[in-house]
């Protein structure tokens, strides 16, 4: 299954990149209207690239009344990622969403790399959406969120059922000429081929930590990439910086996955599901469904 | 939105700056002021450049190799292949009566694709050095002003003024002829509404270069 | 200044690598000897490279007794890092140290990727060294400990004169066959280009926090690279993966680094020192000396 | 312990492996069984190779290109340049009285410089296929076991032996010929002491295989 990462694509300006996917998940909306950083909010680094976007979205109101419905035309189904700044507000977010027959997973951002969030609060703001909604609710985690496998207990144990791996990490570009940061808010959040290993590690550890399903992400660029995140133990791949150079992406990899499983003497990609964890079974809290 | 590998035919050094142009394939030319995103081989994200000369088999691109991105495409070579995607974007509206094109340094490269489809009207362009003035070659009917002299100064009453160039320039054109077109600019990645990293100011507002862009009314931005 | 990374280089295998430093760094060494772990301990990724070296040291008695004084006739001021499973065992590495007068600093590695380290614990690591030594003292931390410019705060506060930034990032690699982990222990810590950007983050902001004098260090294989940890506000640059590839790069970025310097023109590299701070001047928890 | 950016003089196919041979430089040939690490364009680590052959002007290596970095090494074409670090690690010890060389696959790249050294002793090699044996024309006074026959079928009794192939052929070597020398393999990502990444197992120890070997004694290890 490939969808696309949070904040890498608005199906409204580009349904036909959104039709390849196995579900759209929307850029993270939040309780009120936000216009984002002031720009330069992008920066190519020879790693990766950084973002500073600063959840530009219009507000779960609007987002209800306008965004929504036309989303729904696409007849895909819409994963809506939700962020704020304290438990009530992603319980506030949910139970909007709880309303919403066309959404089918609730993503709960927990990783805005400007905003570390300790264990503690992940598993306040987990508890406080799961009394809030009904719907699938995957919580996306950060590895710079220090020990990534205990805070993904943390959210299994309030009540996730799912992780969302990973978020961007925090980094820094300085223009070459001035040594003055690129980016108006100085620091952003780092994605693209520098996270791959990292999103493998993390991809591997909560897995290990959780057996809950896992959308993988972080620097996805081709099947095989796709292939090593469901072999550590991924269910879901998402594409997000490849949308940006490639906005065919997902056909592309979902083929390409196919046939690196096939080359490999799989039947189906998800036949090498976990495969990295050998026999270790992982510590049952909740097996993949 | 269309995306292809387009084949390189030649690059052309013309000043400072380089003409690449590529075979056509079947993507097409779209309206002037429109852009494509060209992958720069061996960088993460593609660029955004304007369109400069569309011929039944080729689309040109005239290139300013400010950085990394730039130099690489400047350094392709005929036969390599080269990521296209486009027309992206909003470009100028061409009904316009009395059209002056009002450019600035790299400002001018989408103007010999709009100067053909406009029927070759006047054009104004200034430059920082003569070198970078030889790019005047490929706008017809062109006025040129090597600073210290401005391009402003070469404005004329009366006229539709559709102007491409750099951020002073586009403020001070805008002051003088409030209902000119403005091709802006902003670093982008996606060139198609997905990263939300062009935002720019327009009305007050922050909003995607890329999709409300990049020709906005004067009196929009 | 031009330093290597602790684990990247053995003096005494490679004396003429080390005189070309400003000071030498050693491995970490712990109370214990480590065999270290089980081969196979290194990978290569599009990125950067993995390692679970696992702190293979002869411990602390051994170290003083037959490396310390072999060390020593390099007449290279010796920083040694430490590391250990609680704050008693920092604090008796750091009254070994103490005793001996050839130690210039001490490195406090607290960011094993294997071992997260809550802020709680940092603090009381640090506290607990400081006791027992006058000796400089370095607080080594990951960009993955969670929030690392408060990491830094509770390390600044605790005593510590000075930071290293930063520690690999856990990572994992698979092999392209048989989707197992090539690492022996599944996991390592990524080091190399990946962290480029990470470890500019991650300068620019405890610098920002705290004002401690700063080791950069991250994927440095250029003086541009070293210059741009400067001006992020790292005094001194450490070189780690680029050693293996390249055993003269303490020469190559110390002339490349003044030559960047000058084509910005600076006279010096350290007066490009924290220029990515603009006139923002950082928190004067203390001043870099 | 010298590093020097070697020209590429020519590479040359030897059946699925390749003879990449370098302008020698300033560097020395050093001692049969050390080794070199050679730079991939393209890749962070360099690979540790065993001087294959080696003459006043050049220095060889024959590789098999297995992974990333073996196959960007046999891809580089002559005027290339690449990075060059040794001579490194323990060779074999050349006083020995009655030498047979044993060797196994991608082993035998050690052994024409080795042979040439020792005067020419005999040498038993085993392939897995007879595309691999082709290797075998480098090295003089050889006698070939193609799978499913073994190499150690063709051991010696009272001769000094001197080794280089895969573990599981070395093991059987180290039972049959308890007194030979060896020459280990390990991942390594810098070939002189620093990254502690190539630890084996020698008399029970974690050692740095390219301080302490690569060659070995059979009773050490
Ligand atoms: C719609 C559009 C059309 C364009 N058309 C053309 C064209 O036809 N020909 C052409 O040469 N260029 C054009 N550009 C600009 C071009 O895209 C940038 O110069 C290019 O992306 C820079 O990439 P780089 O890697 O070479 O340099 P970078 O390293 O990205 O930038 C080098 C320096 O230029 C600055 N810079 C980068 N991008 C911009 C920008 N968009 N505006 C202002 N400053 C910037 C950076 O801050 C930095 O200081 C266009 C841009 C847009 C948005
Ligand atoms: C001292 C020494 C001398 C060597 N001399 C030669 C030589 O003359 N010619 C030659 O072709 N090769 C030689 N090798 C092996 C060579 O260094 C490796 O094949 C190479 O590093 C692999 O790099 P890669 O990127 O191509 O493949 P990788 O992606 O690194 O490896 C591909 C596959 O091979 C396995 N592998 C990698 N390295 C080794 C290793 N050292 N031992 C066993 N399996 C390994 C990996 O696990 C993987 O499955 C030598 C190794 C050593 C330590
Ligand atoms: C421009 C941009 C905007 C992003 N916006 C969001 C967001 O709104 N919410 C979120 O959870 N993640 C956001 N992310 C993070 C991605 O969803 C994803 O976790 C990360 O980019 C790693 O995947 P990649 O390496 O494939 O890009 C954003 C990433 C980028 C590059
Ligand atoms: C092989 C290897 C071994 C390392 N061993 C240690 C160690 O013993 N103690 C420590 O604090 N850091 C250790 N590190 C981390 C480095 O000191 C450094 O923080 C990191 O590699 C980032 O720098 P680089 O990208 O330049 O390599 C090790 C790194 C590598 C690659
Ligand atoms: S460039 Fe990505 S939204 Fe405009
Ligand atoms: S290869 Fe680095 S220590 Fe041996």
């Amino acid at each position: 299954m490939i969808l696309n990462a949070s904040g890498c694509l608005d199906a409204l300006t580009a349904p036909e990149v959104a039709r390849e996917l196995d579900a759209f998940v929307t850029k993270t909306v939040t309780p009120q209207p936000r216009g984002g950083n002031e720009p330069v909010r992008i920066a190519e680094t020879e790693v990766g690239m950084l973002n500073s976007i600063g959840l530009a979205n219009p507000g779960i109101d609007s987002f209800r009344q306008d965004v929504l419905p036309r989303l729904a035309e696409l007849e895909l189904p819409i994963w809506v990622s939700v962020g704020g700044f304290s438990a009530d507000d992603y319980a506030d977010l949910c139970r909007h969403l709880d309303e919403e027959p066309v959404v089918e997973a609730v993503e709960l951002n927990l990783s805005c790399p400007n905003v570390a969030e300790p264990v503690g609060s992940v598993a306040e703001i987990v508890a406080a959406a799961r009394e809030a909604t009904s719907k699938k609710l995957y919580a996306k985690l950060s590895a710079a969120d220090g020990d990534v496998g205990s805070v993904a207990v943390a959210a299994a144990k309030a009540g996730a059922d799912g992780l969302s791996l990973v978020n961007t990490i925090r980094g820094l570009a300085l223009d070459p000429q001035t040594l003055a940061p690129t980016l108006s808010t100085a620091t952003g959040g780092l994605s693209g081929p520098a996270l791959r290993p990292i999103a493998l590690a993390a991809v591997f550890v909560c897995f290990e930590t959780t057996g809950l399903p896992i959308v993988g992400m972080g620097g996805v660029e081709t099947g095989r990439h796709a292939l090593q995140l469901i072999a550590a133990g991924a269910s879901v791949c998402a594409l997000g910086t490849i949308l940006f150079s490639d906005p065919e992406a997902p056909g592309r990899i979902r083929s390409e996955l196919t046939a690196e499983a096939e080359a490999l003497g799989f039947e189906n990609p998800l036949d090498a599901h976990a495969l990295a964890h050998g026999d270790k079974a992982p510590a049952p809290l909740r097996r993949v469904a | 939105m269309r995306r292809e590998a387009l084949i390189v035919a030649g690059v052309e050094r013309v000043g400072p700056y380089s003409l690449v142009s590529l075979k056509r394939g079947s993507l097409e030319s779209g309206v002037p002021g429109q852009f494509f995103m060209l992958s720069p081989p061996g960088r993460l994200l593609p660029r955004p450049m304007s369109l400069c000369l569309a011929t039944r088999r080729e689309l040109a691109f005239l290139i300013d190799p400010i950085g990394p991105g730039t130099r690489a495409l400047v350094e392709l070579v005929r036969g390599q292949a080269v990521d296209v995607l486009g027309p992206l974007g909003n470009g100028y509206r061409l009904d316009v009566k009395r059209p002056l094109l009002v450019g600035g340094g790299i400002g001018v490269a989408p103007f010999p694709y709009l100067s053909e489809r406009l029927g070759r009207p006047p054009a104004v362009l200034g430059f920082r050095t003569s070198e970078h003035a030889e790019a005047a070659a490929l706008v017809p009917n062109a006025e040129v002003a090597v600073e210290p002299r401005l391009v402003t100064e070469l404005l004329r009453p009366r006229h539709d003024v559709l102007a491409c160039g750099p951020e002073p320039m586009l403020a001070a054109v805008a002051r003088l002829a409030p209902r000119s077109q403005l091709a802006w600019e902003a670093p982008m990645a996606c060139g198609y509404g997905a990263c939300y990293g062009c935002a720019v100011r327009i009305g007050g507002e922050l909003k995607r270069l890329c999709v409300d862009g990049p020709v906005l009314d004067a009196e929009a931005a």
